[in-house]
């Protein structure tokens, strides 16, 4: 089966690079060409091998700094080519310049977003309710303006508003089954399961008649209890099932 | 919780529940406290806001508390709406217009639908601004009239064509990434 | 009318509001009294709201007045209601709402350069949630698109107006990029 995703989890070769100068300890003002490179490299090849999709960003960014490197890996020019070759020696033209303004101009708009982020989650605990449909009020139609006096932005304003509007209407209880499974809540289960059951259930009747996304929850329930140590997992031998089973006597609190 | 704060959340829980207003029960389950606890708070909130200086009111209808406007200050609101700050079409008509604009040629029955009203009237102001005009009828028993947008609409928003308009507030991107955690999880799916 | 009418009927005129909110200027048409006066009710009201024993309050978002819950009680609509803000943006499109933001009005083709990626799906998903609009064009051949900001952006964020974004970091720190966690379970992550 192919297999692919897109590389977004960067967003793009500047934040590919971003995160591998940070991963590296490395100073964005004094970036190493040669070493940034050969990781840069070394990730799209990963992603290839892996079939991601690259995109061609990506390829391009990968081409100059491998054009980068070896104008940088160039032997000391002689006295009488300098004047030819001033460019790669002049300090002010530092090739790694460019990329450094991009990285730190990248850099403070990833910044930015993530206050954006912050922002939105904050205004999303705050909660009101849709307007009241006042026009029942009006006495007569004439008393809309008779000049239509609205934009496009104005038109899709409003459908958005009716978008949100009928998500909000949405009773709750039909949204239940989609999002509302919490890993807690898992975590408490399959813990009484196992008391239950003696302290031990194969791994695979833990996802018995499970919706596809009650058995997402169920995996990371299992990984989460697995972590603070609650259960642990064994396997008697190859393709023998793997059993589940719990460390401690103890209850999740609520 | 003290029953200081139990009244806030009611107050709260009574702004977001809107015009459909909520019942006992769902007081209840929210707040996980006794009928009577919360009967008590919904009664004594119910008290203050009968003072003058409140313009709000709670009222009870078939069990269910609902917050609503005073009528004393009915003629207010009555302004509002005929304000001429207020937008220069109304919500309903701008909503409804945007339906037309992007799902044309669609019914009155349709617009409802997804408007979730009744919307005769904002059809009719269209009609009258000659932003939407009868486009045909939808065949077979019925024949409910079809709407589509006009050249006024068009010009009016400056537009060449209908393909010209910007995207709909649909979720492009949340759509694309389940495709991709869908094919990731077949892949899940497999190992278990 | 006394001052408690009018701080009374403000009330209801926030309420009917709604989500959509009222603007200073539409307060004054309604109630045929002056800025100051109203504004000192408002403020007054304000107050009252921030009583540990009010579940509501008033917010200021893009000029406008709008009556919300509040932040503290959070949790307990979260079990009645979908927020107002639930689907949130992915991380291409933040990235490009903040630069839209800060540079405003700015053309797609800026806005790549300064990613480093092609920017259309976000620009795009930006303008469906009306959060960008076309804000002019650039002079000369191609005309390109300028994007700028909308009132739903600052509504969305919780902002009074543009000029309470923070301040745009200058200088930059190395210790503070973000690490990415594991290519796939991070998205995996995000459908759950």
């Amino acid at each position: 089966m192919q297999y692919s995703v897109k590389l977004n989890s960067f967003e793009g070769p500047l934040d590919l690079l971003l995160h591998l100068l940070q991963k590296n300890d490395l100073d964005l003002y004094d970036i190493p060409v040669a070493q940034i490179t050969d990781q840069y490299m070394e990730y799209i090849h990963t992603m290839q091998v892996l079939q991601l999709d690259i995109a061609s960003e990506y390829l391009v960014m990968a081409a100059s700094l491998l054009e980068m490197k070896s104008k940088l890996l160039l032997p000391p020019q002689q006295e009488e080519e300098l004047y030819e070759e001033e460019y790669i020696m002049d300090d002010a033209d530092d090739p790694r310049d460019d990329l450094m303004k991009r990285l730190i101009e990248y850099k403070k708009y990833k910044e930015a977003a993530g206050e954006l982020k912050e922002k939105e989650v904050k205004r999303s605990r705050l909660f009101s309710k849709p307007a009241a449909d006042l026009t029942p009020l009006l006495e007569d139609e004439s008393k809309e303006n008779a000049n239509v006096d609205v934009s496009l932005y104005d038109m899709l304003s409003a459908f958005q508003k009716l978008v949100k509007r009928k998500k909000e209407s949405k009773p709750i209880y039909s949204k239940v089954h989609r999002d509302e499974v919490p890993i807690e809540e898992r975590m408490t289960e399959i813990i009484q399961r196992l008391e239950s059951l003696e302290g031990r259930i194969t791994f695979t009747a833990l996802f018995d008649d499970r919706s596809r996304t009650q058995k997402v929850v169920t995996f990371l329930a299992v990984l989460e209890l697995m972590k603070s140590k609650m259960i642990g997992c064994t396997q008697d031998g190859n393709f023998n099932d793997i059993v589940v089973y719990q460390k401690e006597v103890l209850t999740i609190d609520e | 919780m003290t029953n200081n704060e139990m009244k806030a959340i009611i107050e709260g829980l009574l702004f977001v529940s809107g015009e459909e207003g909520i019942e006992l029960s769902q007081l209840e389950s929210v707040l996980q406290k006794d009928k009577e606890t919360i009967k008590d708070q919904v009664n004594i909130l119910t008290e203050e806001f009968k003072q003058k200086e409140r313009g709000i009111q709670i009222v009870e209808l078939g069990g269910n508390y609902i917050l609503t406007t005073k009528e004393e200050h009915a003629d207010y609101f009555k302004k509002l709406v005929q304000s001429p700050t207020t937008a220069t079409l109304s919500q309903a008509a701008l909503e409804t217009l945007a339906i037309i604009a992007y799902k044309q040629p669609i019914s009155r029955v349709e617009i409802e639908d997804i408007r979730g009203v009744k919307s005769e009237r904002p059809v009719r102001t269209l009609q009258g601004k000659v932003l939407i005009k009868e486009v045909g009828r939808v065949e077979g028993t019925g024949r409910a009239i079809l709407y589509g947008t006009t050249k006024e609409f068009l010009e009016h928003f400056g537009l060449r064509s209908i393909e010209e308009l910007p995207p709909l507030p649909e979720d492009v991107e949340e759509d694309d990434i389940e495709g991709e955690a869908d094919l990731f999880f077949e892949k899940f799916q497999e190992q278990i």
